[in-house]
């Protein structure tokens, strides 16, 4: 299996949906240079600058108009540019997208792709390093999934661009370059499908996208003394794998949830619920969580380290919840 | 189509809104309809002009106040009637309401709760046109109020800047809620700020349905070219308050009395009779046949089911969740 | 004391802080005329049209502008007309409101209060009836109070005004007819305390807003049969009042967790998480949580009160908890 | 101010903005910086010609290409170079970052990382000094791709209806990151969207930082004396790449070799010789105190402690929780 970095991976799903089907195309600012991740370069050379329309700066008419291609035949995927500038599309996507099939009495699909690169890395300030899932968690009619390797990254953004309901991919910055293998082609991950990334019996260890990353680093870590933490991706939010889940847990009997956005009213609070709601009785200890600091993202890497969610945090936390001195 | 056909088509049209909006204004101070209601009586010569100069496969994104858009669109009046009810017989099966009507297969792409929010909308059903190689326009409905939100610049701009077949029409009623016109609006029109985006900008009398026929059958000729996007502004009159119950304490009685003067059913009668092809038996043949819809289209409403409180879990998902 | 409904006890607010402190302005659509709900009726006549703005329809001007009044001497009241419309001003909320302060590394305050009229009601539809609050739940940098009652509101919406930072206010729609008693003049309540509304030694219900209103009728049904509940509403979500829910749950043993938003993401998670955190050993039974369904509001009222949280969901939670058949 | 002393001011400033940006593009370009960088060398005269038409007691708000608007509105040099870095010293403690430079007590109410945003918050700015009872004045600064967001739209209009003390201020360099300004914008230019609102509009040579003055300084007094705002379109060049490391494989290298013949300092000094009053001691002696003051700041900076860890936590609110 070939080696490619996440960004690669994304890149592959976009060029493999766009070949298959003529309706997908791509809306964004700058996509057509493969600005800013590179995520789409050479798409345009591919498939031509009238699939991959570079937008003049307008976020709610680029999510607004994709809104109404998908109505009317089309399947745009469309490229947030930071996913903290839904901000300026938030009417579009909460408003029309997520709910007009609903209030249309399901008269027709709204097959929208939105791609989310988010969260924090490389001190681009309170601005650029928002994990802003929680909002959409909390907005049915949206269908949302956070890759955290190459491979996920490919496989759920095919699933996305084929699903005939809105998609949010949620696609954390500093992964763009991290590689893995990922499969060729024909390569579906389908939505719902948690996947456990490490196996281990000690305790449940709930991440997504780049935390899962930090989880397995925490997992070395915490193997060096013996502790043996599974770390269970959910891969998408909604829908929800409860099942691996629960499963994991009722294995465990104890849950660490690590997320990168602010603790409160994060999306940890709803798995937690989750995990309560199906396995309160295998619980042997409180839920613990990790999360960043209740605060903006902020710039100097000092500063930006001590807001996010850490390797030691985990640590700590996986600590605690076997009732060891953190 | 010649101008008699026209004007007696567009006639038809208009009577067939006024007389469903009066209907509708009279079931829901009775109370037979749920929700908040904002009705285009006096508006309907906008609705009637831009309807007939669309083909059935185009397009048009619409308002909180757009019943007359979706009749004059090809809309059925019993799903209309049915909808605002809150039935299962609705067009969006009771999910929607008043400010929410859709109905797809008709092109008529939906009401809005959100001011402004079809313009953007419009923009990629034109665009969806453009790449799909179909010659389809879409026309997005908007109020003089709406004209103020920033979805409006980024709609026009873009659909200027990639030439996409879409009418901007803004219906300016001269209020927005309570606020007046020039209260909040720079620049003593919509019109003006077409040729900051280089594209034609033309100012019509909203009571002439004849008039805005005219200006958007030009507007989509020029968008259907590929030529690009044109900003109509029809001048008009809102004859109710802002929704039904409004007290409107903040308008001049006179005002509406005036505007009436400027009845845009009266006007195409007139203009019927200027031709000389007024009939009054086929108007009166033209009134009962209007009734006997509308009267159908109420029976059915009131015939028709209420949906099942199960029915709120579904349709939220093509593939719903678990499946 | 005088009954007055909720809608006017938060205009008695406005009224007494406009006449307290000129720096205080209202700014909004339609408000001179008191339009939408008659919050606002008077005050423009009062205090002249200067301080009762009625803006065009541009709410992200209108939310963006009184930002740069808050960082130059104002303390603006901005009136979101429908919290819906929120989304139409998000960036302004999001990443000019909540985070400058924090990202000027402190040089100013943003005295900013919004005023959110949102929920279910009257069929009002999909686009004006939504609970927004979790997303500025997980949005740090503001403050968020949610009255249940015209005292409350009243006493709530002052302290906001008064308050040196953002504080959105959110006024449930139907509550602003609901009469109460409210103390007349200097009425503050701070944020962050909690309100025991029933006393009640079974099950404790945590509820905001009109799921106050609910929770009380629920008390009463669940009365008749022996069960005696305590509805505690904790009045502010940031900052929360931790403390009072802890002690009420060490009393009770048992949760329920009421909210009228979506149950996916919504704030109940949180507010289980929180109680978890701070009393899961007194928890005798896994929490549960009675919320809206995850789909938008439909119109046709059988629909609307399918979705919404109703008394008989609440009888059953809380005869749930406690073991018995629902 | 007699045109003599005002370019002189003028050189200075653009000078000491020129400087400051080539050494911070050394510095970063050295891994002394964390973050993304958007330099203004090249525009150096539209930030020169506003700030010095401007009272210490205004206010700018401001983009991500903000070093020289900071430094031009009275900003400190220290401050300045110090939250590049990320200390403790620098004016957002280092909270902020090169795309969030902020001074209030300055004037200068923030870069922003949100295109766009500073035009409705320079509305609130002069509503506050409208209702204050000032005659402070609010430039909102912005690109030519911002002016394609809605709040361009939403604050303009305001800003003219109810006639705010504010001055748009557009520097059009041509490009928004990796898109040409026509390929985006419709109508030419986007002074052409002024009479939309009916406010004036002028278009000025950006590099001509003594038109920028004159243009500006016009606008102000008329937002000075209550006549409401204007729309200037600064046109001018960016020289480097979008950010600090863009590779540029969207433009042709000649744009940038001929806007260099149009450099603002350049102009500013001939401007002095064609007055008779260019000295090259003076000039010396002006560069050498630049570079003394910027070698002073950087040292400042190096010198500075980093924040410690535990200030994340603080500043977010006036009265913290649980206070
Ligand atoms: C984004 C948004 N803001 C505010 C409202 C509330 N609102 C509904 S209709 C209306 C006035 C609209 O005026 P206009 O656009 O002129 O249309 P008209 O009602 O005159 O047809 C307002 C303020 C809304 N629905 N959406
Ligand atoms: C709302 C928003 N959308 C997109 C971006 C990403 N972005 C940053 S700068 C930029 C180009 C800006 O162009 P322009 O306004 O002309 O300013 P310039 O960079 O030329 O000074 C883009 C797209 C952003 N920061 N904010
Ligand atoms: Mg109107
Ligand atoms: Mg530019």
């Amino acid at each position: 299996m070939p080696e490619l970095t996440y960004g690669d991976a994304l890149n592959a799903a976009l060029r493999e949906e766009m070949a298959r089907d003529e309706r997908v195309y791509l809306i964004g600012e700058d996509i057509g240079a493969g600005v800013p991740f590179g995520v789409t370069k050479g798409l345009r050379e591919a498939f031509g600058a009238e699939r991959v329309l570079d937008a003049p700066i307008s976020e709610a008419a680029i999510v607004g108009s994709a809104v109404g291609a998908a109505m009317t035949g089309m399947r745009p995927v469309v490229d947030m540019h930071f996913a903290d500038f839904v901000t300026c599309a938030m009417d579009e996507v909460v408003n029309q997208l997520a709910k007009s099939r609903y209030m249309f009495g399901g008269q027709c699909g709204f097959p929208l792709t939105l791609r989310m690169p988010y969260g924090i890395g490389k001190s681009a300030g309170g601005h650029h390093s928002n994990s802003v899932e929680a909002w959409f968690l909390n907005t049915p009619g949206l269908k949302l999934c956070l890759p955290s390797t190459p491979a996920d990254a490919k496989g759920l953004l095919k699933t996305a661009i084929r699903d005939d309901d809105p998609v949010l991919v949620f696609e954390q910055r500093s992964l763009y370059r991290v590689t893995g293998p990922v499969p060729e082609g024909e390569h579906l991950i389908p939505l719902g499908r948690a996947d456990v990334k490490r196996p281990g019996r000690d305790v449940t260890v709930i991440a997504t996208a780049r935390m899962v990353q930090v989880a397995l680093e925490a997992a070395d870590a915490l193997a060096a003394e013996g502790i043996a933490i599974e770390v269970v991706d959910p891969r998408s939010l909604v829908p929800l794998d409860v099942e691996t889940l629960a499963a994991s847990v009722a294995r465990t009997h104890r849950v660490v949830i690590v997320e990168e956005g602010p603790l409160t009213g994060g999306v940890g609070g709803h798995l937690a619920w989750v995990v309560m709601e199906a396995a309160f009785d295998e619980l042997d200890a409180p839920l613990a969580r990790v999360a960043a600091a209740d605060v903006p993202v902020p710039f100097a890497p000092i500063l930006e380290a001590a807001v996010s969610p850490q390797v030691s945090g985990i640590v700590a936390a996986v600590r605690r919840t076997l009732g060891l001195a953190a | 189509m010649d101008e008699p056909r026209l004007a007696a088509d567009l006639y038809r049209t208009v009577l067939r809104i006024r007389r469903a909006e009066e209907r509708i204004r009279d079931l829901y101070a009775a109370g037979r309809m749920p929700g908040f209601i904002h009705l285009s009586l006096g508006q309907e010569g906008v609705a009637g002009g831009v309807g007939a100069a669309l083909r059935p496969d185009d397009f048009v994104t619409s308002t909180h106040r757009g019943h007359g858009h979706y009749l004059a669109k090809g809309g059925s009046l019993r799903r209309l009637i049915a909808e605002l009810y809150g039935k299962a017989t609705g067009c969006c099966r009771g999910k929607g309401g008043s400010m929410h009507i859709a109905d797809v297969a008709a092109g008529y792409l939906g009401a809005n709760g959100v001011l402004t929010a079809g313009l953007p909308l419009a923009c990629g059903v034109g665009l969806s046109a453009k790449l799909r190689r179909t010659d389809q326009v879409c026309v997005a409905f908007f109020g003089d109020g709406a004209a103020n939100r920033g979805p409006f610049h980024e709609a026009v701009n873009l659909a200027a800047v990639w030439r996409l077949p879409v009418v901007f029409v803004c219906e300016n009623n001269g209020w927005a809620s309570t606020t007046a016109f020039a209260a909040a609006t720079a620049g003593g029109s919509i019109v003006a700020r077409a040729s900051g985006y280089g594209i034609p900008g033309l100012t019509v009398d909203g009571n002439d349905a004849l008039a805005v026929h005219g200006a958007t059958a030009a507007a989509v000729t020029r968008a259907r070219a590929g030529d690009g996007p044109s900003l109509l502004e029809a001048r008009t009159i809102r004859w109710q308050g802002h929704f039904e119950g409004d007290p409107q304490g903040y308008r001049d009685k006179t005002e509406v009395a005036e505007g009436r003067r400027s009845d845009p059913l009266v006007r195409l009668a007139d203009r019927l009779r200027a031709l000389g092809i007024w009939d009054e038996r086929w108007a009166k043949e033209t009134e009962e046949a209007t009734l006997a819809e509308l009267d159908e289209a109420v029976a059915f409403a009131e015939a028709s089911p209420d949906p099942l409180p199960g029915d709120a879990l579904g349709d939220l998902f093509v593939r719903p969740i678990g499946d």
